[in-house]
């Protein structure tokens, strides 16, 4: 793998996070809100595990927090996803422009 | 060019396209099959890098547990009146723009920045055993153990799942009771 | 105080006296926080008795303070001038105790600690003529607001609480020599009066205590920003090389891969110290006027009488001239705008006209001890904080703008006094005459005269301070006036009072002397510092000065127009007032005697141990112009 | 140790303890009344305090305050005449040794010090002092002689002060009686009139000038149950603060420029010709400014019209404050002061003497109330003694002060017994025939009528004498000038006109009001007393040897002796005419004396007056030429005026209602901010996806900045 470089990695990373922040901006609903994040989660590890296998003193710190992130990427969706069911529940919907209830 | 090279050029092919798949499809349903597309092709990438547990992590936990979860809650909910939920032509342009501007910066940031050069040619990364041992605690050559960052995910976990728990129980308001009968 | 008693430079025995100072009437209220509601009546004794205790503590501070003075003069001329007793000197001296840990001096009556030390902030006290003197006014007029208080009966407690934690803060400010322990003590005191005005006040209680909140807290941001920006500086070369070469060797220990040059550039050294950087503002005085050539060092041999030891000992002088030039402070802009948010922050407490409007609608609701304290001594604050901070600080822009700010006090004398006229609500005309009066304290400061005729600049200062004090005296009595005449009356509609001589004789008596203290009779207190000042502005700018002695014709107006509707003439309805009672005299008549003393005796009574520190400071300020 | 008492060594002393005698009374009348009054209110329930209250005379005010503040005042004035006599005799044997004299006789100490005492600068210090020469010791003297005697007369005409209920007919009310209070003022009074005689220093003089002015304002306004009484009262104290804000300028020029206050010292500095240290306006300002200060006292033209009002006080008042002493101060500065002014200042203050003089006396020629037309008179006179310093004639004018002050002060007694005996009575018109009801009041008057008219050889001839025959120097001198001398005269004639008609309508004929004439009594002996003894004063008070020559005068000698050296070329020419036509001079002043008289006794004397000539006055005189309704108008209504428009501009209220104030401004501030705040809130829609947006925004814009500052 040595030939391509990190770089590619990390544009391959950037492009991802862009989709992410895309689909936050895009989607309305809440569902497609949180394959949003998924994607820059995923974006974020992939730069992490690219750095554990380029920069020699992250080895084996670039798979810890790539394995915390996965892990906690699965927790927050479990709570995002309890959160819409909740959110569903009360308001019948999931279009998140309905949920402005923190309206100033 | 070698074969590692084009091998990435297929992948990253894969998940950029999958990835464009999960903004662009209207349909919740399709976008999460184009979520799959693009986590499996992350996970092609963390072999290439020689992370094979990661990858391996990556298609049990994301590929088996959280896109299953999301296509529940895509079930669930995907019942009501779909016609009010669709995105205007101003927030696809807005949206389009603003993520290639930042697309754009990341990319230059990326670039700028120092590019190392692998240590060695040992293509694999530190496996389940050397990552586990971190975790509990067994330092390595250089000192470094991950015992709290993990006590701490575990305990994080734990309430997560709890607060989750408490959150989804099915607790109807009277009037969304009425207005879901109605 | 307590000197006598304990062997002397072993324990530094002015810190406990200057704490308890502060502390006492605090100490008194969380007393009264665990007192037992069945002893009601207690309750007033303890607060009293706290207040009398302040009192006490500050008399045996001015004692100390006197034979501080004392043992440094002239034995043949028993001058009290000697420049070792100076505050700048004795703070100076202090810092230089606790760079080289050598032990406190115990009667210098300056407390230094460490209180957060990671940004150098400390725990300073100090006394001189200037802060002693208002906080005596301080323990004076509380003492006399709690006896004045006697009739409060709606949750005393927290009543009595809230009025001793005020004072603790204003004691606290008065005392404080460090910036940021003085802003806490400032903040610390507007809680109490918030609620002191909001809970015990007339009907619109809440608009008036939020107003005075609100304009309060607008000046304090304003005094904050120029804390802040005063802690930017560096201000290496002015503290004890001790103190800096600490700095240096911790900015070592934390890098110690770079070399000299960069450890250097790092260690700055920051302050909240006024005394030091009141040195700055002067030495940044000297270079914006083209007068560097007479910075020196203190331990300059070469030092003449024209030359300005400002650098601390064992300075590189070219170096610390070229260091504090490269520093923004010593741009006019800074300095500009560091004055004005001082000015800022002060003006609302004095108050200057147009920032003043919170006052009339506070003293109108405040109950009548809330207003003798607000009016005696809360707007002093103001004045005080012009007189240790904001000029010792900003010299050079106190300088450019004296002329404005004496005219912003002149306006305040003549604007103030014309809407007193105007009123028929009788608080409301004496917060309005405060307003008047308290312009002569901004007029009496600005008058900054050049070098050669410094002894005018001094009446001016001295008149200021003066002046502060004996409005204190004259307002707080005033208030109370007013508040005994509300409890018989229960308004306060100056058209509908009259004949009140008749049968409220020694009532009368008393109020005529505070009314005509307040209208500077030659004989009274409010005579003395006014003079000063007049003489004073007259021959700063024969404007303003003029404008301040035709200002006496509208305060005699108001006063004497007041006076004749409130007291003279027939009114059946008043016809059967009682006159005070025992405890109504009890205030009335010490503040008249007071007056009187203070008018007689000004010198022998006041400027005999104010006058010294005054002195010091102009010395300080007025050779800094060419 | 200061001793006051160490008269062998510094006689001056004599004045400062005499000076300050009269606060004894003060201070324990103060304590009394606190006591008596506070053991007052509470004598209904308190045993212990209704007992000290009978202690003190329970209801009935105790005479005792009075008698004490007499015994104090009179020790003054003993004190003083030993000093006087002392002073004359040293003013011989230490003639040779003016710097003993001086230190014998004056001196001065710190009162207020500022900076580091041992650097000599000016300006460092407020000083008191005294100083005493001729003019002080004569003056005090005089305000201790007249004073002790009004006091005692004070004992008769305020007897019904000692009583426990006082029917107020003016104001409908009765009050307690407050003998121990007059009293108070009155010696507070004395107190800081001796201060101002004996000061050495403007400062001091200030201070004194301004409790004169209290107690002044505290006196008229003694029956403050009137609304005329208190609101004159205030009318005084306001028009005397112009003239003080005026001193007080002067004081700051003195101070700015010389760095002291005293006088003797300025009166070296200047010495009459322009210092260095002054430009020639601020010397004439300097000098207005000190004018001004005697104006207002004094009651001089633009600032007399409080002196009328003033008549409000009880009649000893009036003669004291209002006649003799007081608004002699004026003229007594302005003579003191004498070599800092500039010769504009003098030609400034010899012409609005000549205007009060006319102006006042033409006014007092149509009054009927018999004070008012006293008070007139004083301010005729006073103008007079001004238009004297003005022209240079020093001497005139304070021996011209001191003769007016007694026979002023026996025409205000006697008016004050007249009014004591008639029940309040005070119109001219309702009077008539009273010599034969109070004969000793009758007499002792007319002495002071002929004695205010110049006629020869009573004591205000002497005085006036000089006077005219310095104008008539001054006007032959430059004769754009001769109003100066024409004046004076005119006034002469005036004068003994009015002061007649005053004594004919009064006395002579037949009675016009039975019941005033029926009810009419003479006063008692504490009262005639004083009148006979001013009498005597008022006829021989300036003799001298011999009698019929008007510059033999031996107070007028005396008092030559202070007269401050001036070299001014004008009044010197002056003095040589006024020399050369002495007796023309004298003779054109008792002929216009004799002539008024005359006319006087042919319209008011030979046959009683007709109805026209007894009813109520009117036009221009009367009206006092409309200065008091221009005043009124001008600066009364003005300033209130003002102070309403500013107190509503400050805030509106319900009364004032007004769209833009001061603190609508600053409320204004606060609800911009608030207006701010409730924009703001739009802001927040609380749509996830717009915050994301912003969000991102942000982040871009940060890394924007990022890569530009990073390059």
């Amino acid at each position: 793998m040595a030939d391509v470089g990190l770089a590619p990695f990390q544009i391959l990373a950037a492009f991802l996070f862009a989709c992410g922040v895309a689909c936050f901006i895009t989607k309305r609903n809440a569902i497609g809100l949180l394959m949003g994040v998924e994607l820059v989660l995923n974006a974020a590890n992939l730069n992490l595990v690219a750095a554990a296998r380029f920069v020699p003193g992250l080895r084996i710190e670039g798979q810890v927090f790539a394995i915390i992130v996965i892990v906690l990427a699965a927790a927050e969706a479990a709570v995002a996803l309890a959160i819409f069911l909740n959110f569903y529940n009360n308001h019948a919907t999931v279009d998140v422009d309905a949920a402005n209830d923190l309206k100033g | 060019m070698s074969f590692p090279v084009i091998l990435f050029l297929i992948v990253a092919a894969t998940t950029t396209f999958s990835a464009l798949g999960v903004v662009l499809s209207r349909s919740v349903v399709r976008s999460a099959v184009w979520l799959l597309g693009a986590l499996i092709g992350i996970a092609v990438c963390y072999f290439l890098l020689g992370a094979e547990f990661l990858g391996a992590a990556q298609l049990i936990v994301y590929v088996g547990g959280t896109l299953v979860l999301m296509v529940f809650g895509v079930m669930i909910t995907n019942q009501g009146p779909f016609a009010g939920i669709h995105t205007k032509p101003v927030e696809w342009i807005l949206g389009g723009s603003v993520a290639s501007l930042l697309f754009a910066f990341l990319v230059t940031f990326s670039l700028r920045a120092a590019q190392p050069s692998p240590v060695s040619n040992v293509d694999t990364l530190p496996s389940a055993g050397p990552i586990g041992a971190a975790f509990l605690g067994v330092p390595d050559e250089r000192g470094t153990a991950f015992l709290l960052p993990f006590e701490i995910v575990s305990i994080h976990l734990l309430v997560v799942l709890v607060a989750a728990a408490y959150l989804a129980r099915a607790k109807r308001r009277p009037a969304a009771k009425v207005e879901s009968h109605g | 105080m307590l000197a006598p008693f304990f062997p002397p430079a072993e324990r530094e025995l002015d810190m406990l006296q200057l704490t308890l100072l502060v502390f006492l009437p605090a100490i008194f209220a969380l007393i009264l926080l665990v007192w037992p509601s069945r002893f009601r009546e207690g309750m007033r004794w303890l607060a009293l008795f706290g207040a009398a205790g302040t009192l006490a503590v500050a008399l045996c501070t001015l004692v100390d303070y006197h034979r501080l003075l004392d043992s440094q003069s002239d034995r043949d001329t028993r001058s009290l001038y000697h420049p070792d007793t100076r505050l700048d000197h004795r703070a100076d001296e202090a810092l230089e105790r606790t760079a080289t840990n050598r032990s406190f001096l115990s009667d210098d009556l300056i407390v230094r600690r460490p209180w957060v030390s990671k940004f150098d902030v400390d725990y300073a006290l100090g006394v001189d003529g200037i802060s002693l003197a208002l906080v005596l006014l301080t323990a004076l007029v509380t003492f006399f607001a709690l006896i004045a208080s006697w009739k409060i009966e709606t949750n005393l407690r927290g009543y009595l609480i809230l009025i001793l934690i005020l004072e603790s803060g204003v004691l606290g400010a008065f005392l404080s020599l460090d910036l940021f322990l003085f802003y806490v003590f400032y903040e610390v005191m507007l809680m109490p009066m918030f609620f002191l005005i909001g809970l015990w006040g007339g009907q619109r209680r809440k608009y008036a205590a939020i107003k005075f909140v609100i304009y309060t807290l607008v000046g304090s941001v304003g005094l904050l920003a120029a804390i802040i920006s005063l802690y930017t500086v560096d201000v290496r070369d002015f503290v004890p090389q001790e103190t800096a070469r600490a700095k240096v060797r911790q900015v070592q220990r934390a890098h110690q891969d770079w070399n000299t040059e960069q450890v250097n550039a790092q260690a700055e050294v920051h302050t909240f110290d006024a005394q030091t950087l009141s040195k700055v503002g002067q030495a940044v005085m000297l270079v914006l006027s083209g007068q560097e050539d007479r910075l020196t060092t203190r331990d300059s041999k070469a030092n003449t009488p024209n030359s300005v030891p400002l650098f601390a000992p064992g300075v590189n002088r070219e170096a610390a001239i070229a260091h504090l030039k490269s520093q923004s402070i010593c741009t006019p802009t800074h300095q500009y705008i560091l004055f004005a948010l001082l000015i800022l922050g002060f003006a609302v407490k004095v108050p200057i006209v147009p920032l003043h409007s919170w006052l009339p609608d506070a003293h109108v609701e405040a109950p009548t001890p809330i207003s003798m304290i607000l009016a005696g001594v809360l707007l002093k604050l103001g004045g005080y904080g012009l007189l240790r901070f904001a000029f010792p600080i900003c010299p050079w822009a106190a300088d450019q703008l004296s002329w404005y700010v004496g005219l912003i006090g002149v306006i305040g004398i003549v604007y103030g006094a014309l809407v007193a006229m105007g009123q028929t609500d009788f608080k409301r005309l004496l917060a309005y005459s405060s307003v008047s009066h308290m312009g002569y304290v901004v007029l009496g400061l600005a008058c900054w005269s050049s070098g050669t005729k410094s002894e005018y600049w001094q009446w001016g200062v001295n008149g200021a301070l003066f002046q502060m004090l004996s409005h204190g005296i004259t307002s707080a009595g005033l208030f109370f006036v007013v508040g005994v005449i509300y409890d018989r009356a229960h308004h306060r509609d100056l058209d509908r009072f009259g004949g009140l001589k008749e049968p409220m004789p020694v009532y009368s008596g008393l109020s005529a002397i505070l009314f005509f203290a307040s209208m500077g009779l030659p004989g009274l207190c409010g005579f003395v510092g006014e003079f000063q000042v007049m003489l004073a502005a007259w021959n700063y700018c024969w404007f303003l000065g003029t404008l301040s002695m035709l200002a006496t014709i509208l305060t005699a107006g108001y006063l004497l127009w007041a006076w004749q509707r409130v007291f003279l003439g027939v009114n059946p309805l008043t016809a059967k007032y009682p006159d005070v009672s025992a405890r109504e005299a009890t205030v009335l008549i010490p503040l008249a005697i007071l007056t009187v003393i203070l008018g007689v005796i000004p010198g022998l009574a006041v400027f005999q141990w104010t006058e010294p520190s005054v002195t010091g400071w102009i010395e300080n300020l007025s050779k800094l112009k060419p | 140790m200061f001793n006051p008492f160490d008269f062998a060594e510094h006689p001056g002393r004599a004045y400062l303890v005499a000076t300050l005698l009269p606060l004894i009374p003060v201070l324990l009348l103060l304590f009394a009344a606190t006591i008596r009054n506070m053991a007052r209110s509470r004598s209904g329930t308190d045993s212990f305090a209704s007992r000290i209250y009978w202690l003190f005379g329970g209801d009935q005010p105790l005479k005792t305050g009075g008698t004490l503040s007499i015994l104090f005042l009179l020790g003054s004035f003993g004190l003083s005449v030993w000093g006087l006599l002392q002073f004359h005799e040293e003013a011989h044997t230490y003639h040779d040794f003016p710097q003993e004299f001086a230190t014998r006789w004056s001196e001065r100490g710190d009162w207020l010090r500022i900076g580091t005492s041992k650097t000599i600068r000016p300006a460092t210090a407020l000083e008191i002092g005294y100083h005493i020469d001729q003019l002080t010791a004569l003056m005090f003297t005089m305000v201790t002689g007249i004073g002790s005697l009004i006091f005692i007369y004070s004992l008769g005409y305020m007897k019904r002060e000692t009583e426990d209920t006082v029917d107020d007919h003016v104001a409908h009310t009765t009050r307690r009686g407050r003998f121990g209070r007059f009293y108070l003022y009155l010696s507070l009074f004395a107190f800081s009139m001796l201060n101002l005689l004996i000061a050495d220093n403007l400062f001091q003089i200030f201070v004194g000038w301004e409790l004169v002015g209290v107690c002044s304002f505290f006196l008229i306004g003694f029956y403050y149950e009137r609304k005329s009484a208190s609101s004159a009262a205030n009318k005084a104290f306001l028009v005397n603060r112009v003239g003080d804000a005026g001193l007080l300028i002067a004081m700051a020029i003195a101070f700015a420029s010389f760095g002291t206050l005293n006088i003797q010292e300025l009166g070296g500095r200047i010495g009459g010709s322009q210092p260095v240290e002054l430009s020639h306006g601020l010397w004439i300002l300097m000098g207005l400014g000190l004018f001004l200060g005697c104006v207002g006292k004094s009651a001089q033209i633009p600032l007399q019209t409080w002196l009328p009002d003033a008549m409000e006080g009880p009649t000893p008042v009036s003669a004291l404050i209002h006649a003799a002493t007081m608004v002699a101060a004026g003229v007594y500065l302005a003579g003191r002061c004498y070599p800092l002014f500039a010769p504009e200042v003098f030609l400034t203050i010899a012409y609005c003497g000549l205007i009060t003089m006319l102006v006042s006396a033409s006014i007092a020629l149509v009054m009927t109330d018999i004070k008012r037309v006293l008070a007139f008179s004083t301010c005729s006179q006073l103008g007079m003694m001004m238009l004297a310093l003005g022209i240079g004639a020093w001497t005139a004018g304070l021996l011209h002060l001191l003769t007016h002050a007694f026979f002023k002060a026996l025409l205000f007694l006697g008016a004050g017994s007249v009014i004591h005996g008639c029940h309040e009575e005070q119109d001219l018109r309702q009077m008539g025939g009273l010599r034969r009801k109070m004969p000793v009041t009758a007499y002792t008057m007319l002495i002071g009528v002929l004695a205010i008219s110049g006629m020869p050889f009573f004591s205000g001839w002497y005085s006036k004498d000089q006077i005219l025959s310095a104008a008539m120097g001054a006007s032959l001198s430059n004769h754009l000038h001769a109003l100066l001398f024409l004046g004076p005269l005119l006034t002469a004639g005036l004068t003994a006109f009015y002061m007649f008609r005053l004594w004919f309508l009064a006395f002579a004929g037949e009675p016009r009001n039975r019941t005033v004439y029926n009810h009419a009594r003479e006063s008692p002996w504490s009262m005639k007393w004083p009148l006979i003894i001013l009498a005597l004063g008022s006829i021989g008070v300036a003799w001298g040897w011999p009698l019929w020559d008007a510059e033999a005068s031996y107070l007028g000698h005396h008092l030559h002796e202070a007269e401050p050296i001036l070299n001014h070329p004008a009044f010197s020419h002056a003095h040589i005419l006024a020399e050369e036509y002495h007796v023309v001079a004298g003779g054109l002043a008792l002929l216009a004396g004799v002539l008024g008289a005359g006319y006087a006794w042919s319209r008011y004397g030979r046959h009683a007056p007709t109805a026209a000539q007894l009813q109520e006055p009117r036009g221009l005189l009367a009206k006092r030429w409309y200065f008091d309704d221009v005043y009124d108008f001008v600066f009364l209504r003005g300033t209130q005026k003002l102070a309403e428009q500013a107190a509503s501009a400050d805030r509106s209220s319900p009364e004032r209602p007004r769209r833009f104030t001061l603190d609508g401004a600053m409320s204004g501030l606060a609800s911009l901010v608030q207006r701010g705040g409730h924009a703001l809130r739009r802001t927040q829609t609380g749509q996830v996806r717009q915050y994301v947006l912003v969000l991102v925004l942000t982040l871009i814009g940060l890394l924007g900045m990022l890569s530009v500052l990073a390059r």
